[in-house]
Formats: structure tokens, C-alpha cells, sequence
């Protein structure tokens, strides 16, 4: 039998601690470390998947959402948002999350690995090439500030849209993505997160409700018909969100063995599961089934699964599947109007909330059969205030983090558009281009 | 001359044409128009936020006949568009003082 | 020499029926199996490739082929019903079509894995972990009830549409895996049937055909224009269906090896000859090639290529390509108009047709060589007779229990939407959106 | 340590020699080759990826830049040329190019696997079965020549459009590829060309750039308004050929090992630096940063990388990244405007132009602990003479072959739509459909 | 009767629609239309080639309404379609002779 | 005041738009209409079904001009808009009693 997967996640934090269990543990490593082909590949085709995610797939699910004179815009801000990022991450990133960072190291990696610095063909992480390595998480850290876009569309500035997008990655994502996955406090204090429900969604959900706050509404919120221009854009968007994740949650177990299975697995069920309760919830309410709710239902789903994916069963993933689809189904349409911010395209309702329901629940089913930790169903009531304190540090450095980065902008070359542009759209207005 | 402009439900072009055709009428002019009246609309529900869509999908069709046929094309139209359903439309008919055929110069009922 | 992928091939019925074959062929199973991380990696890819066929590939494919103000609700369909199948199927619909279902053992499966229960994160499929066989089963389920969806579009009602889905996967599409795959009676007579030409084209081609004739037309067909709103969408998704569709036949290996290598050679060639074929049947009838034809002469030879895709050589791949090119495009257009059916988007002309294209010619083109048993051509009469007994199986069940599924249900719940909603369109009149 | 990968790519010329190469290295063959399944697996996977990034990526980044009437003509001839090629690379197109042409071996192959002939299931080609190698490369061969369609876009007659595909790949491709990858003369020169910069891009480039001038400039050219219809398709387009790209460069490698890692990050690099300096270029001189321009700026950065991929470290991709942005802008923009010939979509302008700078900075950056070989900044000043040299070879060829080609044409059954056809556009007109 | 037909901002016409309902105008037509004029157009690039789009997006409202409320009509679009920006558009009136509503045949008044 | 409608062939705008302004007249509406005459249209074919389009895709171009005007816009027109091929399109007059510019209130004339 091949635990070799399975072994790994169960003495990690989550799967891409793995690169400070290999020093941690020395007994589990008495052979050298060799590639392995298959383990590689998975991770090849995991990183390809990421990276459908974002562009075309999370272009397309906020593009269709906007208004016809605003779609262009949208996809411009994710294409170039993922552009940048990838440079920066090659820059410093990698290194800022990855690496030792000395007397700050509970805070922050050191710089290293600047320009991937030391890291050669040869360098191995765990089974597979370091390089691939860093390629996969540099996936995810261009990924993560782009949800962030759904929050601020029609109205922002695309020049600020950048510089914050830079800011953001660096003093944000990297710090928090060093606490959870690269040794830092988080990790050493326990918290569970396989892929990300902490890190990046809950992450990018605060920071898009922050900044939807401090840039304000849209021009005719509440007054005019905001009404989505092509769902089909959107549908397509979700799909590729959904084919996607398995690169994300599954490419987490670093290797092509029983706890990718697991992953898969449960990331299946949970998808599934939160578009039903989505789709039922709006059809007990509204009267109608919506192809967006079925889509924002999925997305919520693959959010809250996130954390959860490598450390519960299936029945698990059901579960939690089916509470994410039906919080955050009151928490976007409900709650949202309700308090009034104009969180255009709900990153906070779906991410953050999403990421909070995904984030505890992981504490309560996570299965020592599973995923090698014990939870509250299994009797070990200190996993959820692990994973609730986990939250509440991520939640308080990216709410500040992104408030302070936003007024300085703000103060200084300025976050919104003029009014004029925000009527002709910024298609035209900000890159003299249309759909016809 | 006259002008006839029809708004018609759009399903119901195919009809309007031919029996304007069928009166030996063979030019007509057609947009897609949305239409504000009586026939209330519907509402559409995006992540619970509700918009009432007044507006309705219509037919404009525009024909412009010699004086001695517009009754029969009135006729005809009505007829055609009818399905007795709220929403049906109107026709209206307003004067047109010249007419040119670009190809040829032709002008107004030799235009037609 | 690596014979590994085709001496499993030779010994079964089809890949899939290796869970059975293993119990039946212990002098084959020496070494106690154990998990290979390349087939594992391949097999995660398969999965995430058929989920992609799905959502957003089938729902494109159909969706573009219908009228603007029904394009949403042909997306929700195929969304929806993907969901909800995917829990069905985890329920029990595994445990129906894969485990022995004792007495009824020739007929359908057993409860004992419902809920996936037994299957932990250890238990192997062959070389791979059985909850990744179970999820790339899983994607089968999903997608054959999908395939339904074109026959009904623009005038069945959602609710219904929903509960026929969850109905005929567990009376139709369970039993006729369960016959093909899970060693049910078509499996012991010898029926060849790689990647599910039987299970899973024919079956739900029939099935197509009889719902559009108890639902009746379309409003409208043959008098009005019911021309495709937009060809791009329809081609987006046939693309998709091309490329996914490598994860559903190549999948089917169960492994990366040769036999992959087989199912990838001969699943390209057929595509692409019926593409070609379908395109010149039309130019010389109609006198232009149509985007649309392509689109439709590829998926007929992805459909036919589908029960051979393991077992032909590549000249044999081509001649069913060009078969089901020519024989699809004769049913979906002369034939069809000439009955008066409304099978709106032809899934009985594509995919009964070229199911049962593709079953006949697996029994005339399998090679020993390439796939492990002989056919027509090597001098085996006997296994054309056998194929044409398997599809006569399920042609019957499936005709039968798709009537008497629809039939319940227009009795009580009613099947068919109101007049008037069906001249709104479904978009706004069932789901409250619509594409601007 | 695992430097399978690595060895390999440091014996050939490029990867895809290692055809070749096996019997040219004897001393490293001690054991007999054996299919590994992680390789297995990933190559698989990339000859998926290569047919996303053709139908629908190609076909969609061309399709949004068109006017609506000709959208679907540019989808039909994409996936028309991607059929028909598919079969002639079966036919003969793979036994042309990779066997042993005995006398004139230098130049082309032999017809010796014509129709496969000899590949059979357990034919190995290194760790891959062979038949999946034939098919991987087929997925180039199908490609390279539906690049050139954005440059004949809006005019060309779709009959002579498919002959002249038929036969560019046979007189062209094939041979050129053969040069290369085949044994060819300039695998011995010592050309480097990972993936195809030379064999793919420079060739179809040049190709595009004769058959614009030999057809002539589309009516309205210069006066009216021939703005794209929907730059939402070309973004699709242009995301499923970044994504699609890892199978085409990274594939390259043959091997899910350490060359894999390397051309995986030097691939996203170069082609994120491409996108920036692409649309920062533009936002200087025009003082919008488009959408179009970063999609153009990334394939830009895919093609120029695709030489280099798995021969330069991170920091020569970054720059050869920044390189190819802004030198395609210049030409793709002012200097084809300066000289007045319509390359529609510019193929010269991005795969003629990328591809030579990507070629020549091979021959700057290529590092050998990276991939082998010493370029000019580790010494070897010979390399960058080597590569103008196979440059000059490929633009020789391909422009006498193509003007050869299309003169035929020309006057035999004609290759431009009548000026009529061209006004009502080539959807109605050549093909019978419309977008509504 | 007359035709008023109204060229104005599309984002105007949820007001010009509130005004003249409140008038007791209970039906109007609606069009997506380009404008022409003195308000200038924008400049779209695509790999470098700049397009003049002198051709604006608007919306023409046309709403047919006995003479008696022609005036009241005038002044209240006027009202609500007015930023006072250049563009905002301008109000046409023309004859308009016959009037049927195609669901009862009612004719002229009595038809709008 | 005189609204001219033109009825023209797609590719033929820009020359009208630019023989409009070529007379001073500064300002037009567009609209993308459909139209059915002696110009036949095509057969679009889905799966083996065969459509008859009947309708063409037409601009319609509408230009309010005084009535000193009429003659030479309407000359100018026809010039630039002329192919000589059947389809080439109509052009009609009609009456306008009133013209308002929203923007300002001026009227008639002094609105165009
Ligand atoms: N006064 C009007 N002016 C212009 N168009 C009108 C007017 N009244 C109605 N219409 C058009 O006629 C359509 C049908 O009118 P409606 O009041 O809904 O039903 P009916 O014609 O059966 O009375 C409307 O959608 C609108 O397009
Ligand atoms: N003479 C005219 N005939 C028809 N439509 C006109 C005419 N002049 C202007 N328009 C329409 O009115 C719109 C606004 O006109 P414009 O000159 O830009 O601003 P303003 O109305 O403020 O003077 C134009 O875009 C056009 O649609
Ligand atoms: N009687 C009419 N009323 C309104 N529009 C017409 C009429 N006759 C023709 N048209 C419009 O003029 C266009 C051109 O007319 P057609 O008969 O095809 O060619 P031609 O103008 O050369 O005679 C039509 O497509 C239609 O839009």
C-alpha cells in the first residue's frame, strides 16, 4: 500500500508546509529524495490548471458580470494583474514567502531567493523540481490579489488598480501565505489550511470588502439596473473556476497519490454541493432558479472545500458544501444590500464569507483517517479556536494592511475614475476599446 | 405617400410580411425596438438583487405605401399581428412628402 | 517492453471491468497491486478532462445552438443537472453500477457502497486509489443524462427536467454500466465496449429520442426560423467536447501506458475524419461547408470512436470516423426532417446514431494486436452479432424506462412549460435572466 | 538526483531529436529504454493542451479580431485545417518528417511510417510509447500552418484555404521540421529550437507575411473602420494559448522531470514580460494600455520563449520576454503600417518577428546549466552566427514555397472571394451561418 | 396626434420614462441608436490602428400623444433628459394621421 | 424642418456621414435596421435545415435639416450612397413641426 501521500499531509500544516517538515522531520527522510515522474507530471498539469483559473476563468466569471461597457476593462485588470504578479513573484515573492526568514521568521520569509536566486534545475522540493515548485505557488499568488478585482470593478482606476495589486502582494499575500505555509506562526501554532481557505480567500475577501468600502459605490447603485451583460461569459468563467480548482486544492497535496485522490474527491462533493443549496435556496426565495446563483453557488462551494480538502471525508465535504452554498447565499444578496456596501461582485460574500465557513468547519470535520488530524467530530475541541484564531489574524493584517495601501493611494494619484469616465464606461475611457 | 409604422410582437414578423406581400407591397424596413405600454414586463433576479424589465421586446416595421393602399396594408397588418393578447401593439401612419430610389433616382411612387 | 496497459486491456471487456477482472484473473495478480504514480497523475487529468467536456463543454456546445432567449436555461440545465448527479452518484449511484449486486448480480449492483462507504483513502483500483476510480466514474454518471438535455431544450420544465435526470441515472444509466462495466451480463457475453459507446451514447441517444417525441416540437419548428443564436458558443463547446473527450476514452485506460497511447492515436484520427466527412457530405449537397457541420462530424466521431477507441488500429480509427461523419449527417438532417421528430439538437442523430455506428464497426475493426481481442476483419464472426446484442439491450431498457420515467412525470408534475413561457423564453420565464 | 530530463535535452539539438539522438549516443543507452508512466502521463497531457490551444484557442484569438461577418468563417477554417491535417500528418506528413530520408536525409524523411506503418502499440520513443510521440507532434504539424490564417483572414476562399494548408504542411512544415527535430541539416549545424521557434514560428510567420502580399489587402483597408467584433473571444483565445503553450513548450522536453520544470518557468516568465512591455509600450505612445495589445504581447512572449525554453535560466526569459514585447509592437503596429501590407492579424508582425528574436536571443542566453549548451553570454560566440543561420534557411524555404503554392493557386481555381462575398462577408457568403 | 421622438443619453431614459408616465402617457417605443453631433466621439486603438468613433450610443424614445398633450410631453422630457452637457440630445414632433391599436382595432386616441 | 430618412447599404455610412457635414449639417441619428425589398437575401443552413433570410442588414440614417436645405442633402445623399446594385436603398420625406435641443431649450431651426 502507498501512503506516501498520505503521510506527508499528516505531519504538515497543510501540503506545502511539506518544504519545512522535510528539515523538521529528518526520520521520515532517510532516503534521499528523488523526482518522481508522476508525482511531476501532476504537478505540471496542477499549475496549468491554476493558471486556467484566473485568465480565462476568473476573467470570464466577473467579465460577465459587469455591464457591456465595462467587460473589457475587467479582463484587462485580471490579465495584467496576473502578468505583473508573476514577475514580482519572480522578483521577491517567492523568496518573501518561501524562505527562512531569520529573527522574523514567525512573520515573514528572508530575501534569498530573490530572482530564484540558488534555486537550480537540480533543486528538488519533496518529489518534484523546486522550480515547479515555485511556478505552482506563484499561481496562487497571482491569483489571490486578482479576486480582489470583483470588489472594485466599473470605477477603478487601472493605474492604481496595479500599483495596488503590487503593494498588495508583497505586504498582504506573502507575509500570510509565510505564516500558514512557510514556517511562520501560524503554521507553528497548528491552524489547517490545505489550499487556501485562509490564505487567499479569506484574505481576498477582507480586502475586497475593505476596498469596496473606501473607493464607495458605483454610479447608480440601487437606482439604475446594474444588471449583468452576458451570464454565458460567467458560466464559462465558473466552469473553468471549477475545472481549474483541482489544480489548486488537489495540486496541494504536492503529489500524484491517495491524498490527491481525497482531495479530489471531496472538492467534487463540495462543488456540487453548495451550487444545489445556492440554486434551492434562491428557488424557495426568489421563485427562481438562477444560472448565476447555480454558478455563485459552485464558487462558494470550491472556496469553503479549500482548506478542508486533503483533511475530511466526503460525507464532510457534503456538509460543508451545502453551508457555504446557503451562508453565502444570505451574506451576497441579503446581508450585502442590507448594510449597503457596494461589494460589486461579491468577493467578501463569496471568498470571505466562504473562506470562513470552509476555515472552521475544517476544525470541526477534519478525520484522522483522511487527512492525519483529528477535529471537533473526533473529539478535539481545540481545532476550532485554532482555525477561528487563524482567521481573526488574517482578517485583522489584510483589513489594515489594505486600508493603509488604498488611502495612500487614494492621496496620493488617486483610486477612481472621474465620474464622466464611469458613465462612458471604462472600456472606452480607460483603454479605448469596445465590444461591439 | 404614407408611412405606416407598425410595432408588432416579434414573433409575429414572419406574418405581417407576407401579407403585406402578398398585397403586392414589396419593400419594408424592420427594427428591433423595446416597447413601454400596457403589457407589463418581468422581473429578472441577479444574486437577489431584482430589476423590473419594463421594457418588452418588439417588431418595428416600416413600410411606406402609395395613398390608395394604405387601408388595405392597415388592414392587412392588423390582421397578421393580431393574437388578441395584451401587448399587441400599434399602428400609426404619418405622411411622407418624397421619396427616392438611390439606385435610380426614381422618385416617390415609382420609388416604392 | 511495457505491455502493462494492454494485457489488462486484453483480459476484459473494457477498462473499467478491470475491478472485476481482477478477482477473476488472480494468476495475473501476483504482486499485490500498488499505486502508480504516472496513471495516478493521468487519471486525475482524465477526471478534471471529462468534467470539462461537461461544464462548460456540453453546456456551450448546446447552448449555442439555441435561441437567444433560451441560451441561459440550456446552461443551467446542463450546470444543474451535473450537480445534483454528482451527489446522486455518491449517494448510491456508485455502489448500483460497481458492486456486486449479488442475486441481481447480472442486472444491477449492490447497496454496499453507498455513501463510498468501505472506500477509504487506501483502497486501490488497480494502480490508481479507488476514490479517484470512483470521481472519474463519477464524471460518466454526470455527463450521459447531460447529453439528454439537447433533445428537450426550449420548452421543458426545470423541475422536471431535474427529477427525470436523477431518475433515469439510477433506473437507465446504473443498470446498463452496471451490465457493461461492473460485471453485469453484457460484460460475461463478451461485449466490447471501451469508453462507453453502449453505456453511455447509445443510451442516452435513445433516451433523447424517445423524450422528444413524448414532449412533442418545439413551437414554431418547421414554420419559423429557429436558427442557432450563436455558432461561436457551439463551437467553444465542441472543442471543448474534443479536447475533454481525450480524458473520457484515453481515461478509460485506467492507466498511462500503451493502451493510452492506442486511445489517444485512434481517438484523433476519427475525429478529425469525421469532421472532414460530415463538412464534404455537406458541401456537396448544400453546396457550403458549415462551421456547425464540422462541429456536429467531430462530436459524431468522438461518439463512434468512443466503444473502439482501445481496441482498433489507426486505419481502422479512420474508416469509423468517416462512417459516422457520413451516416450522423444523413440522420441528423434528411432523415430526421423526414420522420418529423423535433430532436432539437440531434442526440438521437449524433449520439444514438453514431453510438450504434461506433458499437457495430468496434466489432469489425478490433485487432488483437491493439487491443487484445479480434474482430470481423481478423476472422472472429462471432462479435459483431455480440456488439449489435448489446445495443439491442439497451436500446430496449432504455427506451422503455425513459417513457415510463416521463410518463409518470406528465401525469403529475407535467413536463412541458406553458405556451407563453415558451414564446418569452425559458431564460426569463423559468431562471429570471436573460442575456443582454 | 534526477537529471534524466536534463541529460537528455543536453545531448540534442532540442528535444524532440532525441529521435535521433538515441542511436547517435549509444554510450548512454546502456539499458534498454522502458515506458515510464509519469512521462506517460505528461505527455498525454500536453498533446491535450497543444489541441486547447488550436481549437478553441487559436481559432478564438483570431475569431474576436475580425468583423462579425467573418467571425465564423476564421473558427470554420481553423477547425477545418486542424482536421484535414490531422488525417495528412497520418497519412505521410509524420513518416516526412521524422524517419530516415536515406540520400537526402538532410533534407526530408522517407515515407517508411506512412499511415504508421511499423509504430505499434509497444513502440517506445524514449520513455513514451512512440504512437503518442507521433501524435504529440502531430498536434505541431496541425498548428504551424493554422497560424497562417490570421494573415489571409476576410478574403480567401475557403477551398483554396484547405489545399493550400494541405499543402504547405507537406512542402513546408514536414520538411523544415525535418531539418530540425528530424535529423536534418540544421539539427547537425547545432541550431537550438526547444519547441519550435524556428520550425513553427519563424516559418509560419514568413508564410503569412508572402501569402498577405500575394492575396492583397482587404476592401476598406486603410478607409473604413475594421475594429475587432469581440476582443472577449481573442482574450479567451489568447488565455488558452498561454495555457495550452506548456504542452507545446514544456511537452517539448519529452519527460515530466527537471527540463520540464525549467521551460514550465522560463515560459511564464518571458510571456508575463511580454504582456507588460507590450502594453506598457503602448500606454507610452498611446496613452492607453489595451486589452488586445497585452493578449498580443503574451503570445508575443510564447513565441519568442519557445526557442529558448528549455536552454536559458529565469533571468534570460524575463528578458527575452521584455524583448519580444516590444519589438512585436513596434513592427506589428508601426512599421506594418509603414510599409502598407495587410497581415490581418499579424502573423508576421508576432510569430515572424517573435520568432526571430527569440531564435537569436537562444543564441545569447542559452546557459548550460540550464539546458546544455553555452550561448553568447557564457562565451560561445558561435551560437548566435548558428542561429541566423537556421533563421535565414527557414525564411528562405518558406517564403519560394509559400509564393510557389499560392501562385498555383491563383491561377488555377483562384484564392481570393469574390469582391462581392467579401463585402457581405465570408460567413453568409462561404459558409451559409451568421452570427445573430 | 402627434410623433414626439426624443434622442437622448441612454442613461436618461429611466427619467424621460418616470416623466412621462407621471404625465399618464402610458406607452412608448424605444430604439438603441448612434448619434451624430456636435458632441465629439472617442478614439478606439487596436494594435496601434486608431478608429475614430464619431458615432455616439443613444436612445430614441418615441411616444405618440394627442395634441392636446404635446407641450406637457416637450417639457417634461426636456426636464428629465437635460445634464446640460453638450449631447444631451434634441425633440422632434411630427403629424401623425391614423393611430389603430392592433389587439382591439380602436383607432386614434382611443387607441394610445 | 424636414426629417430625411435614408435607407442604405452598411459600408455606405461613412460616405454619407461625410457628404452630410460636407453641407454644414451637423448633427444625425443611426440606427442598424433590417430590410426587405427586390435585393434578395441568402440561405443560412443549421444541421441540413435551410432559413431564408429575407432581411438585410440597412442603415438607417435620419437627419432633421431646414427645409432650405432638403434639395442639396438630398442630392448629397444619393451620391454617396449610390452602388448602382439593386439594394441600394430609399430615401424618404417627411414633416417636422417642431424641433427642440434639450440641452438648451432653443428651438427649430436654431436646434439642428
Ligand atoms: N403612445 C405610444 N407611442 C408609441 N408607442 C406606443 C405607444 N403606446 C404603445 N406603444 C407601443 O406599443 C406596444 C404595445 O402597447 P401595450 O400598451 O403594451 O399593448 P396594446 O397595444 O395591446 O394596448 C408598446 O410596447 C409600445 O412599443
Ligand atoms: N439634425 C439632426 N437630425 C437628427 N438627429 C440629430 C440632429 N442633430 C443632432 N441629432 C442627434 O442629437 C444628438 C445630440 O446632438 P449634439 O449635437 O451632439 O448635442 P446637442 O444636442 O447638445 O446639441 C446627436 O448625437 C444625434 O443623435
Ligand atoms: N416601401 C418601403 N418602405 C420602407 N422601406 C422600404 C420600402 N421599399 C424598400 N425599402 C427599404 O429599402 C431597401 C432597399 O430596397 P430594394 O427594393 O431591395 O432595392 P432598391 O432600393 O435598389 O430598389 C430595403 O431593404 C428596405 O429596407
Amino acid at each position: 500500500m502507498n501512503f506516501n501521500g498520505l503521510k506527508r499531509l499528516a505531519v504538515t500544516a497543510s501540503a506545502a508546509a511539506a518544504l519545512y517538515a522535510g528539515s523538521a522531520l529528518p526520520s521520515l527522510a532517510q532516503d534521499t529524495p528523488t523526482l518522481n515522474s508522476g508525482d511531476t507530471a501532476w504537478m505540471l498539469t496542477s499549475t496549468v490548471l491554476v493558471i486556467l483559473m484566473t485568465v480565462p476563468g476568473l476573467a470570464l466569471f466577473y467579465g460577465g458580470m459587469v455591464r457591456k461597457k465595462n467587460v473589457l476593462s475587467v479582463l484587462a485588470a485580471t490579465f495584467a494583474t496576473f502578468s505583473l504578479l508573476t514577475i514580482l513573484w519572480f522578483l521577491v515573492g517567492y523568496s518573501l514567502a518561501f524562505t527562512d526568514g531569520g529573527a522574523n521568521q514567525a512573520y515573514i520569509g528572508g530575501l534569498s531567493k530573490a530572482l530564484f536566486a540558488g534555486v537550480t534545475p537540480a533543486s528538488l522540493q519533496g518529489t518534484i523540481p523546486e522550480l515547479l515548485f515555485a511556478v505552482f505557488q506563484l499561481t496562487f499568488a497571482a491569483i489571490t490579489p486578482a479576486l480582489i478585482i470583483g470588489a472594485v470593478v466599473d470605477r477603478m482606476k487601472f493605474s492604481a488598480l496595479l500599483i495596488f495589486m503590487a503593494a498588495w502582494m508583497l505586504l498582504v499575500y506573502c507575509p500570510v501565505a509565510h505564516w500558514v505555509w512557510g514556517g511562520g506562526f501560524l503554521a507553528s501554532d497548528g491552524v489547517l489550511d490545505f489550499a487556501g481557505g485562509t490564505v487567499v480567500h479569506i484574505n481576498a475577501g477582507i480586502a475586497g470588502l475593505v476596498a469596496c468600502i473606501i473607493l464607495g459605490r458605483r454610479q447608480g447603485y440601487g437606482t439604475e439596473s446594474l444588471a449583468p451583460y452576458n451570464i454565458v461569459y460567467t458560466l464559462i468563467g465558473a466552469s473553468l473556476l471549477w475545472v481549474g480548482w483541482f489544480g489548486f486544492n488537489v495540486g496541494s497535496a504536492l503529489a500524484a497519490g491517495t491524498g490527491a485522490a481525497v482531495a479530489m474527491t471531496t472538492t467534487q462533493l463540495a462543488t456540487a454541493a453548495a451550487a444545489l443549496a445556492w440554486m434551492f435556496s434562491e428557488w424557495l426565495v426568489h421563485g427562481k432558479p438562477t444560472l448565476l446563483g447555480m454558478a455563485s453557488g459552485a464558487v462558494a462551494g470550491l472556496v469553503a472545500i479549500t482548506p478542508a480538502c486533503g483533511f475530511v471525508d466526503p460525507k464532510g465535504a457534503v456538509v460543508i458544501g451545502l453551508a457555504a452554498g446557503v451562508i453565502c447565499y444570505i451574506f451576497s444578496t441579503g446581508i450585502k444590500r442590507a448594510l449597503g456596501y457596494d461589494d460589486s461582485l461579491d468577493v467578501f460574500g463569496v471568498h470571505g464569507v466562504g473562506g470562513l465557513v470552509g476555515a472552521i468547519l475544517t476544525g470541526v470535520f477534519a478525520a484522522e483517517a483522511w487527512g492525519g488530524k483529528a477535529g471537533l467530530l473526533e473529539g478535539n475541541f481545540a481545532q476550532v479556536p485554532i482555525q477561528i484564531y487563524g482567521c481573526l489574524a488574517t482578517i485583522a493584517w489584510s483589513a489594515i494592511a489594505t486600508a493603509v495601501i488604498l488611502f495612500i493611494l487614494k492621496f496620493t494619484i488617486g483610486i477612481r475614475v472621474s465620474e464622466a469616465a464611469e458613465v462612458e464606461g471604462l472600456d472606452v475611457a480607460l483603454h479605448g476599446e469596445s465590444i461591439q | 405617400m404614407k408611412l405606416i409604422t407598425a410595432i408588432i410582437k416579434p414573433f409575429k414578423l414572419e406574418e405581417v410580411r407576407a401579407a403585406l406581400t402578398d398585397l403586392g407591397l414589396q419593400g419594408m424596413t424592420v427594427t428591433e425596438v423595446k416597447g413601454y405600454g400596457r403589457q407589463k414586463g418581468h422581473t429578472e433576479i441577479y444574486r437577489g438583487a431584482e430589476y423590473a424589465v419594463s421594457f418588452l421586446p418588439k417588431i418595428k416595421v416600416e413600410v411606406v405605401v402609395p395613398s390608395a393602399q394604405v387601408d388595405k396594408a392597415l388592414e392587412a397588418i392588423q390582421r397578421a399581428a393580431k393574437t388578441g393578447q395584451i401587448g399587441d401593439g400599434k399602428i400609426f401612419v404619418s405622411p411622407i412628402e418624397h421619396t427616392i430610389r438611390i439606385r435610380t433616382g426614381e422618385s416617390d411612387d415609382n420609388a416604392l
